[in-house]
């Protein structure tokens, strides 16, 4: 096989998510939470103490009856690479280096076995993407056996987050070199979310591979920060320059603009 | 004594100098940092050789084609298979969660006999042995009483072997009282043996539509087979296609779609037929079709042209005049149209005259039995089998009504009426029931009106449940014989949900059963071996493989090699050839039917003028409403806006609300005809003003603490209404008040 | 019974007082020790945080303790590095006072984290670049060195002193104290600073995020600026409070006003800084991020534009500018009103950096989020309170810590001991409400 | 912490910080001896305290 892509070079790897197509059935958040262990409590319904790697919000338009809309927004780790890569909000504040941006993939890891739980990693998260063990997981007897041993469960009192499923990575690696391969294929390395979302409404692969999906629909803009020259695509809050490895496509305006979208902010600015 | 404390001082300092200078301390806190990564309590996941098995889960109505993964003898992720024809890839969030139901707490470990009061709770361990003999001995004793009709089941599905076994076994037996749980599919059925003439089910080419009108179907929230809806959804977005959603409250599916038009809940059949009165009075409908192919039109434009103007339909449904006359004129200018009915999750049949008006629609722009249109499909059979045998006795109680009144004087075209069955029960008309068999139903649960449904099966004396978990249905059982569970049974899952290929998946056991559980086909299969007689003729098989094996007969092959079977070269039969109705043609006129009874909106009930709202149930693709309780992971994923502890919310139009004096999360007492409960409010602009939505599937009262007492259940305040057209229930929700608690 | 241990040439309470009064401060300290335990054994469940608040009142108590307890290393610099030998009559108490802050942060700190048997990775692994590590690892020596200030004043016991070692270790301690004290400057300067970084760089939180000099954000400058103003009024007003429970002067007059006025100019120049500072970002940060002032300040029932202006008018420009004018600080009555004031608003601007910085959504579909502490939070915030009241009590009653004591209050030799007893019937238990420094 | 801790790494940022650090516990703990040492001389000699 001959590639032109991305080869030997570091990986990008991130997300497009089509908020057109997303239904808002919530099959990601279950897959993930079934692939990565995620504990779950009798009482759920304090979303400010579930766990939801990957959280799927519910936007408005905030206009009334008839004219209210509705739109889904599944947000998982944004893997974030900051104004220089590796300066995401979280890892730049870990005190205990027990949150990584790993150079080769872009991937925003956790050790669970080095954080202390001082939660600032939460504090410095402007999307709630991370999620602390208030609790000791408990599964319900029995419901242990389908834990997935590739990811280790988690013990009360740290942090937690989306890891792009690292460990499917990790896997595709290993196949890879047993194989002599040093590169992966788009689809040996595919997210939980990405693979169950029955809307095909997520894309994932190497942002920086042009032959990949991600990169042609994204078309970031490696001057700019990896701001997406796709006009329909955008990354939430742009401005903060957390350089997120997310994008989200949505055709609706309102839409952007509820995601910080900067030329339409620009263009509000203007108006006034 | 001073030189004593002076030691003591100079000991303790010098110790614990001399202490914090060995490796001591520093030892014990790396070996409790150790510990607190290691905690026995948290559990840590075995690791063994992966295996990766193609299955189906029967979990959604639809059936996901899933491919599950195992790490040694544990199934530890379920994941939609790429190469399934309905979900292709995708999985539904029910089907993902299957290993919960798989090994969760709410599993009949064992077969059970009650031996406390009803629903109490207390349960008796018994052996299959006993099991199986203590239910061949109740029926045989009925039969011996000559009364076998007293005998019926219900069973969630229709189709499939299991349920031809189930009918089987009480055709054999001697009743014709098979039952299944209502859905939208009969009235499509309905509709298609008075319109079409045919016996059979029907199918949508949905991806090829362009133009797709839903009067309230929840297209992306459980609406057919989930997964395979939601990737169309996908496929309409790709292509451009429209869809426009008529309903009263933003669903997701309105959310999604191109437009939201509220209607007055009830009203739709109306607007689809004041949106025919548009093309036809335009003459925009199929002149070949309905002019060469069909009957009947006549009496369907006069019935039309009559009661149905734009400017009278927009009074009655809320919708403007010049909105009805858009979507005719689009809708008949579409290339490839499609109109479609049941509501939400259609777990509702609603009435005739509905999904009669909303396929005349397809009629009329002749997109029936056309690629991207509405098609005809026969019916999915298991027809390896050979004919059961009769004996005297069977036939004699064949021979009776059926106890729900299908297919008698007043309902001809009915198949199965479990609405009307509550009715019966409580006149013991036309006779009481002295046995019942439940099969992968919960309608103690998700039957409208439950309440009443309770009360009638107080009046069964011997309720046999199939179960495997726990529902409020089992509770209320005699006897428990447990199925295997989703994931270690065989199983066809021929397609039902308006696929339009015929399909049928393969459930393959992935694990070996983890209880006491036995298939509910082996279970009837030895029932019938202890009854002996012509009902061990009927059902000769060795085990329930055999017969599967048997029945499936030429597509067997297939459907063990690939996990599925399906005709992929199916194409509807013309439009000469698809009619079998006495003309031949496409009947507009229902079978002779007085269409304006037809098309008359059902009317809701107890209307006492105390109520000044009205309540409609809405179903939400995170939330089973069926014989599946939800699984831990779907508990989670319910919004805050739905459930907040064990409180149930309710949707209202903010106008609503203020006049009410509501604002958000207020306590609400919300009382209907049948009922009332506390509600906490939740103002929303996406519902019509003067409504209340209150989601389907919570307030279980059986299943454990992570299901249990969360919310409340819709079908205790919502009934159902008999459509006097087809005994089907009609209702689309009911009328309410809404009082601060 | 006590008298042995009790410093020569001054009078204490008698001892059933003291008891009493050491009683009531322990019963809140066993309250306060039982949620701690409770935090510790069933983890962070007990109290009110959640994932949009991962810091709360624990965080804001470790911000508003370090910030009152900068009075010690303040009052060091000046007497030790500046030279202000005046001070030399409140240093001890401000050392004493700053002991207690830090020692109850670190406290605090072992219980608000999630993983405390791990809590020594953040220097183990420790990251470099994150505020929290210069924050740990400052906080930690400077508590060293507080406790080496701290321990020639225990040295000085009566009974102590006559052992030749401890004398001759107390004295050379205090030969060498101004190198310890203006490492204590310098390891302050950086964790005040970093305390104020950690809000700072969160340039994911546009509310807090400021712009940097060199490597720090202004916040860092900020803090350790308002540590230096509004410690020595912490240091003041705890002094206030135990004159008023001792009856008697501890301080003379001139080492007061010469801190206040000293105080006064810090919280000057502060208040103009930080006035500056809010109108850079209310103008020029926020908007570059996409944030305007009003969504900071608006739709929730707590923090409106009134929080902004208590911090900056009232807390703020109303105290320094009391305590500049001196006449007004010469008021006893004005200058405690004036430290109050000071220490509710440098307390409320850690507040509004921990609290508000966690209730801002930043994604425009997020909402505002609320929050009140549990019981459990509650009681062991108020925990380090008590062993406060129960540390100064014992060092009060048997060290030497106000040099002017016995000069300002002469024991009259014929007085007999019943007669003193009468005198001092107010017990230091009376303190406690007042001594709260994490309320004030 | 210490130049083994694998997250070390010989730059400015460790170079600067872990200089900082070390050179403040330098200053505390040679302080400290030094003043332990000198009260032992001290003692030694006879000075100070009030014998009995």
């Amino acid at each position: 096989m001959k590639h032109t892509g991305n080869i030997g070079k570091p990986k990008r790897y991130g997300m497009v998510i089509d908020l057109d197509k997303c239904t808002g059935c919530g099959t990601c958040m279950v897959a993930c939470m079934a692939e990565n262990n995620v504990p779950f409590k009798k009482d759920e319904s304090n979303k400010l103490d579930s766990i939801t790697w990957l959280r799927v919000y519910r936007l408005t338009n905030g206009k009334p009856y008839p004219d209210n809309e509705v739109c889904y927004l599944p947000r998982p780790c944004q893997h974030c690479a900051g104004k220089h890569e590796g300066h995401s909000p979280c890892v730049s504040v870990c005190p205990a280096t027990a949150t990584d941006y790993d150079q080769e993939t872009g991937i925003v890891s956790q050790i669970y076995t080095r954080c202390f739980g001082c939660r600032y990693c939460m504090a410095a998260c402007p999307y709630h993407a991370r999620y602390f063990n208030w609790w000791d997981p408990v599964w319900p007897k029995g419901m242990e056996k389908a834990l997935n041993p590739n990811v280790s469960a988690r013990m009360r009192g740290i942090v937690e987050k989306c890891s792009f499923c690292f460990h499917r990575y990790q896997k595709a690696m290993e196949k890879a070199h047993m194989e002599g391969r040093r590169e992966l294929e788009e689809d040996e390395y595919q997210t939980a979310c990405t693979q169950a979302c029955p809307a095909g409404a997520i894309t994932f692969g190497d942002l920086n591979n042009p032959e990949h999906k991600v990169h042609q629909i994204a078309q970031p803009d490696p001057a700019k920060g990896g701001r997406p020259r796709n006009p329909k695509v955008f990354r939430l809050l742009e401005e903060l320059e957390t350089n997120p490895k997310v994008y989200y496509l949505s055709s609706r305006e309102w839409v952007q603009e509820a995601c910080h979208k900067p030329h339409l902010l620009d263009q509000k600015t203007a108006h006034h | 004594m001073k030189i004593d404390r002076r030691s003591f001082l100079a000991l303790s300092v010098g110790g614990t100098v001399g202490t914090a200078l060995t490796p001591l301390p520093w030892k014990i806190q790396d070996d409790l940092a150790i510990w607190t990564q290691m905690w026995p309590w948290t559990p840590d996941p075995l690791d063994g050789e992966n295996t990766f098995t193609h299955t189906v889960s029967t979990l959604c109505r639809g059936g996901c084609g899933v491919t599950v993964r195992k790490v040694g003898d544990r199934v530890v992720k379920i994941e939609g298979r790429e190469d399934y024809p309905t979900n292709q890839g995708g999985v539904c969030n029910l089907c993902a969660s299957g290993m919960q139901m798989l090994y969760g707490p709410t599993r009949i470990p064992h077969p059970i006999k009650r031996v406390g009061d009803r629903g109490a709770g207390q349960w008796a361990r018994i052996s299959w042995e006993e099991a199986l003999s203590m239910v061949a001995e109740q029926l045989g004793e009925i039969r011996q009483a000559g009364q076998p009709e007293t005998v019926a089941c219900l069973s969630s599905r229709k189709y499939g072997s299991v349920a031809e076994l189930l009918k089987r076994f009480l055709t054999a037996y001697g009743s014709p009282n098979f039952m299944v749980t209502p859905s939208m599919m009969d009235a499509y059925d309905m509709t298609l043996k008075r319109m079409h003439g045919v016996d059979g089910r029907m199918g949508f080419d949905l991806e090829n539509a362009d133009y797709v009108l839903s009067f309230g179907s929840g297209l992306i929230e459980g609406w057919g087979n989930t997964a395979y809806m939601i990737h169309t959804n996908s496929v309409w977005k790709e292509r451009k296609a429209t869809v426009k959603q008529i309903e009263p409250r933003l669903s997701n599916t309105a959310a999604k779609s191109d437009q939201w038009i509220p209607v007055t809940p009830g009203t739709e059949a109306i607007l689809a037929l004041g949106i025919a009165y548009v093309i036809i009075k335009e003459s925009l409908y199929d002149y070949d079709f309905v002019n060469n192919f069909s009957t009947g039109f006549e009496e369907f434009r006069s019935a039309v042209l009559s009661g149905y103007s734009p400017g009278n339909v927009a009074k009655q449904t809320g919708v403007d005049q010049s909105t009805i006359v858009t979507l005719a004129r689009e809708f008949a200018r579409a290339r490839r149209p499609m109109a479609l009915c049941g509501r939400g999750q259609g777990t509702v049949p609603g009435g005739l005259g509905e999904s009669v008006a909303v396929h005349a629609l397809n009629a009329l722009v002749g997109n029936i039995n056309r690629p991207g249109g509405v098609w005809a499909m026969p019916r999915p059979a298991v027809d390896g089998w050979a004919a059961p045998a009769l004996d005297a006795s069977a036939q004699a109680g064949l021979a009776k009504p059926r106890l729900d009144g299908a297919g008698s004087a007043a309902f001809p075209f009915a198949e199965q009426l479990f609405n009307r069955v509550p009715e019966a029960l409580a006149t013991g008309s036309p006779y009481p029931l002295k046995a019942l068999f439940v099969y992968e139903a919960n309608p103690l649960f998700s039957t409208p009106g439950a309440a009443k449904v309770r009360e009638a099966f107080d009046q069964i004396p011997f309720i046999v449940s199939f179960a495997s978990h726990m529902d409020e249905t089992a509770m209320a059982a005699d006897l428990i014989l447990p199925n295997h569970a989703h994931l270690e049974r065989w199983e066809d899952v021929p397609d039902t949900s308006g696929f339009h290929q015929p399909m049928i998946g393969l459930v393959q056991p992935v694990v070996e059963p983890i209880r006491d559980t036995m298939h509910t086909g082996d279970a009837l299969l030895r029932l019938a071996a202890a009854l002996g007689g012509t009902m061990a003729a009927s059902m000769p098989w060795e085990n329930y493989k055999a017969c599967l094996q048997e029945g499936l007969a030429s597509r067997w092959s297939q459907l063990e090699a690939d996990g599925f079977w399906i005709d992929n070269r199916y194409r509807p039969d013309t439009w000469s050839l698809a009619f079998p109705t006495p003309s031949g043609k496409f009947d507009f006129g229902v079978a002779g039917s007085d269409l304006k009874a037809l098309f008359a909106p059902a009317q809701p009930e107890g209307d006492d003028g105390s109520y000044n709202l009205k309540l409609i149930p809405y179903d939400s693709v995170r939330i089973p409403n069926g014989p599946v309780g939800s699984p831990p992971f779907l508990v989670k994923i319910v919004s805050d806006t739905v459930l907040k502890g064990n409180d149930l919310f309710v949707e209202v139009n903010p106008e609503t609300a203020k006049a009410a004096g509501f604002v958000e999360g207020d306590h609400a007492v919300l009382k209907t005809p049948l009922g009332s409960a506390t509600v906490r409010v939740h103002l929303s602009d996406g519902l019509m003003p003067g409504l209340v939505a209150i989601p389907r599937g919570l307030g279980h009262t059986a299943f454990d603490g992570y299901l249990a007492e969360k919310g409340i259940n819709a079908n205790d305040l919502i009934g159902s209404v008999e459509d006097a057209a087809s005994g089907l229930d009609a209702a689309w929700g009911i009328l309410a008040s809404l009082v601060k608690a | 019974m006590d008298s042995a241990l009790i410093p020569k040439g001054v009078k204490r309470c008698p001892i059933w007082q003291f008891a009493l009064g050491l009683g009531i401060a322990g019963a809140v300290l066993l309250w306060g020790v039982y949620a701690m335990f409770l935090c510790w054994f069933k983890g962070l469940n007990q109290t009110n945080m959640n994932d949009y608040y991962g810091f709360a009142l624990w965080i804001w108590a470790d911000l508003a303790v370090i910030a009152l307890g900068g009075g010690a290393f303040f009052t060091g610099l000046l007497k030790y590095v500046f030279g202000k030998d005046e001070l030399k009559n409140i240093i001890n108490y401000a050392v004493l006072i700053g002991f207690i802050c830090y020692s109850s942060a670190l406290l605090i700190l072992a219980i608000d984290v999630g993983q405390p048997l791990r809590s020594w990775f953040i220097f183990w692994h420790a990251n470099v670049h994150s505020m929290l590590t210069e924050v740990a690892f400052c906080l930690s020596c400077y508590f060293c060195v507080l406790t080496i200030e701290y321990i020639p004043l225990i040295l000085e016991n009566r009974q102590l002193d006559k052992v030749p070692f401890v004398h001759n270790l107390s004295h050379s301690m205090h030969e060498y104290m101004a190198v310890f004290a203006a490492t204590g400057a310098f390891l302050s300067f950086f964790h005040q600073g970093s305390l104020g970084g950690v809000a700072g760089v969160l340039f994911g939180r546009p509310f807090a995020y400021r712009e940097h000099l060199f490597i720090w954000p202004w916040t860092f400058f900020l803090f350790t600026w308002s540590a230096a103003a509004y410690g020595p009024c912490f240091t003041l007003l705890v002094t206030r409070i135990t004159e008023k429970i001792a009856r008697k002067q501890l301080v003379k007059d001139a080492t007061i006003q010469l801190l206040a006025k000293i105080a006064g100019w810090m919280m000057f120049t502060y208040i103009i800084a930080k006035i500056i500072d809010t109108i850079y970002w209310a103008t020029t940060t926020a908007p570059s991020l996409g944030f305007s002032l009003k969504e900071f300040y608006s739709n929730n029932p707590v923090y409106g534009f009134s929080i902004l202006f208590i911090e900056i008018v009232v807390c703020g420009v109303l105290p320094a500018v009391m305590l500049v004018i001196p006449k007004v600080r010469s008021n006893r009555l004005l200058l405690t009103l004036a430290t109050v004031l000071a220490v509710i608003g440098v307390s409320l601007n850690r507040w509004v950096m921990v609290l508000q910085v966690m209730a801002v959504p930043v994604m425009s579909f997020d909402t505002w989020v609320m929050y009140y502490p549990s019981w459990q939070e509650v009681a062991t915030t108020i925990l380090p309170v008590a062993y406060g009241v129960i540390l100064i009590m014992i060092s009060y009653r048997y060290l030497p810590i106000f040099p002017q004591e016995a000069e300002l209050n002469p024991l009259e030799p014929e007085t007999p001991v019943a007669a003193e007893m009468d005198s001092q019937e107010a017990t230091e238990a009376d303190a406690d409400p007042e001594l709260t420094p994490a309320e004030a | 912490m210490f130049p083994f801790n694998f997250e070390w790494v010989w730059d400015m940022s460790h170079m600067v910080f872990m200089g900082g650090l070390w050179y403040a516990l330098g200053i505390l703990g040679a302080g400290m001896t030094f003043c332990v040492i000198k009260a032992i001389l001290d003692t030694a000699s006879g000075k100070g305290g009030h014998h009995h």
